[in-house]
């Protein structure tokens, strides 16, 4: 069984960004979306710090310190971009208009729940940012993780047991198994996307019941 | 490659729907998307609820539309006007639904429309007849009343400049009520005077993001006839 | 007994609106204002239609056809004006920014409430506009009328009969007879501004008690 | 003559009383107005209650002024990052108090601060922690959360241009809360990089009009130190 490295996720997840879309890509992982998607595809990133048209990382030197994005790395502006003020920021993403946000996450639950905020430890120091909002407000959230934890445990489940970002948000979930909808019904899997995988091994490695692929 | 111009007014406007929902851009003649209405009473729409500042100047815009009667209901701040003729008519008719919302209450919730916000408290309008049958709250030592978001399936507006992303400006006074309706339409439409290559607009004077736009259309014609 | 003209209680008005003011003068009589505020004293004056810093009439021919106030006059940009959207200028009203609006009135009651969009008559078509907007967000509201109606009726009531277009918010009133405060324990004339009328006559031409001014 | 440039951070912030309420404007290091906080260490001013993205970052701004222990209570979304080393010490030591506020939200709560918006219906955050003992309401299909405006008594931010009467401009990613922290307090202070004479930034391109601006300081520095 081979699972998909991270930066094979990322492109497994910019695979399905169309032309056109208006797009949100949370800090950290979720950034490396950007490296795959194809030049000639013109997708619109988003930045809750009040910029459309994110570019690539200028060239070092090049940075302008003006000039961020959500996870405070210096980035560039293409042709045809925008800035505005926070609240403009976020009324695109609470009105709908994002097409997707691509997030990252502790948990996700088959109700489309997702955790990615807190550890629930009883003496972390919160911060939450943009993340409640994006998952409430974008037309479409993708999740994108490792199947499981470091130790093992499942992170798709019934029910997260970690505190809650957004509940019934999950659009579809990228692992470096598998690629699942989040259904009305449940857990769809679309694709095993680690090699030699079974349906019946991957079910073993989530917490709550998949269907399996049309396909299979 | 994203190219939100369309050729015509016309080709902007073919899949509006019968009873749809029309926000509509401008105060007074200024800023309001004439070719964009003049296409819109060619299209043959009916039954539409216009929700505008004005109920129509002259002969012309939403005059026009009402004229056709194509308007079922309109949402504004001022419909009587010395000119307003067309809708006076109606209105006494029976033929017209008025819903009367204070300016700045109507901005608001199409702002809220546009921003996602559920509902809104607002001092404007406590305690006189256009609160009547809201709801009410008092909050630190304020009367406020209740007011919900208004969206549309369209947004018609009129933009001085738009790139191939509907990135747009606007000239003078006729911004008014163009940048806020864009964000509350399934499909907003912008006729513009000029369309300008990717880039030209410099990025700290965009006052609509494309994001928002889903149609442009360049006229000759910026008046009414 | 000879009442101020609309200029001379324009003119008056004026004199009270201090430099650096950010003002809205209503629609109609109250735009007159403009014309008599001394020319070095800087007035910064608002248009709901999303301008600060109009300026004088353009010159005939001269018009911006993409230029007027909220009366929908042409009218010109001073150096410092801004333009701006619909929501962004009634965040300036409603959020506490104006500083002094002036409004006709049909009346003005001795609590401060003003009726000043809507005759009550019941075929009348209303309109509103930005009128009860105003009178609940600026800092203070002047209202400028004849003391009476053209029949003679009083203006300034214990009550207003016509329909409201606000509670508690008229801070001055300027009328060709007088100018009087609206306080917490009623109205307080400050002048007697027509020549050669007597407390009691303006007692006698308004519904609603009066207090004296200090120097009476 | 209007003229709202002081000569000095100092001047500027010289009337802050203890347990004032400080609006300070930046995400991360980006448009924080290092200066203005350098004078509020200076000036004494205890027992804040500042408002602001995050809970500064490394040595400077509002990290410095934490360390100076002038912060009792700190309203952001992001308190927590890699070099929020005198956040994360005041906050176990139980010296701040932290009110965690989704960043969406914490905007949506400036602006109708600004705004005069008694309060709103969000859908961000309902279901969750941070949502517990908040009024909620369903309106149409959704859940909302019911927030109240935020309002300070100086708002802190980092402008690019003004003019005498206090017109802003902003540089990039650098806007960020500026714009809507300078509407909702009693007393905005504008760091700027240039002053410019009356006139000189175009009337379209104004992001912050003066209405909202009570004070403008040049300063060179424009980064932390």
């Amino acid at each position: 069984m081979k699972p998909l490295d991270r930066d094979r996720i990322a492109a497994r997840v910019a695979r399905d960004i169309p032309e056109g879309a208006y797009v949100n890509l949370g800090i950290g992982l979720p950034t490396r979306v950007a490296n795959y998607l194809p030049k000639d595809r013109e997708v619109i990133l988003h930045s809750e710090n009040g910029v459309l048209g994110l570019g690539p990382r200028p060239a070092q030197g090049a940075e302008d310190p003006d000039l961020i994005d959500a996870g405070k790395n210096p980035v560039t502006l293409v042709p045809g971009g925008a800035f505005f003020h926070h609240a403009d920021s976020f009324a695109m993403i609470r009105g709908g208009h994002i097409d997707i946000c691509v997030l990252g996450a502790f948990q996700v639950s088959e109700a489309g729940d997702i955790a990615n905020w807190h550890t629930g430890e009883p003496d972390a120091i919160p911060a939450v940012g943009g993340a409640m909002d994006l998952v409430s407000g974008a037309k479409q959230v993708f999740v994108m993780m490792e199947h499981v934890t470091k130790k093992g445990e499942p992170k798709i489940v019934r029910r997260c047991t970690y505190p809650l970002t957004g509940l019934r948000c999950v659009s579809r979930i990228y692992t470096d198994l598998a690629v699942i909808d989040v259904r009305p019904d449940g857990l769809h899997v679309v694709e095993i996307v680690a090699e030699g995988l079974s349906f019946a091994q991957l079910q073993q490695l989530t917490a709550a019941p998949l269907r399996p692929p049309a396909s299979a | 490659m994203i190219d939100k111009v369309v050729e015509s007014p016309a080709a902007a406007l073919a899949d509006v729907a019968d009873g749809a929902t029309i926000l509509v851009g401008g105060f007074g003649n200024v800023g309001v998307p004439f070719a964009l209405i003049d296409a819109l009473i060619a299209q043959g729409a009916k039954d539409l609820t216009v929700v505008a500042n004005n109920a129509g100047n002259g002969d012309v815009g939403i005059a026009a539309l009402i004229a056709a009667r194509r308007v079922k209901r309109i949402v504004c701040s001022y419909p009587r006007q010395v000119d307003s003729w067309h809708f006076d008519r109606a209105y006494r008719a029976g033929e017209i639904e008025l819903e009367l919302v204070p300016q700045g209450t109507l901005a608001e919730r199409i702002r809220a429309g546009g921003a996602g916000i559920g509902a809104f408290y607002t001092p404007t309008a406590y305690g006189t007849r256009l609160a009547e049958g809201k709801e009410t709250r008092r909050i630190g030592d304020r009367d406020y009343v209740l007011e919900y978001p208004i969206r549309g399936d369209y947004a018609l507006v009129a933009a001085d400049r738009a790139d191939r992303w509907g990135n747009l400006t606007y000239r003078k006074t006729a911004r008014n009520f163009g940048p806020i309706m864009a964000t509350a339409a399934r499909v907003t439409v912008a006729q513009v005077r000029e369309v300008v290559p990717l880039g030209a607009i410099d990025p700290e004077h965009v006052v609509t993001p494309g994001i928002f736009v889903k149609r442009v259309v360049r006229v000759e014609r910026r008046f009414a006839a």
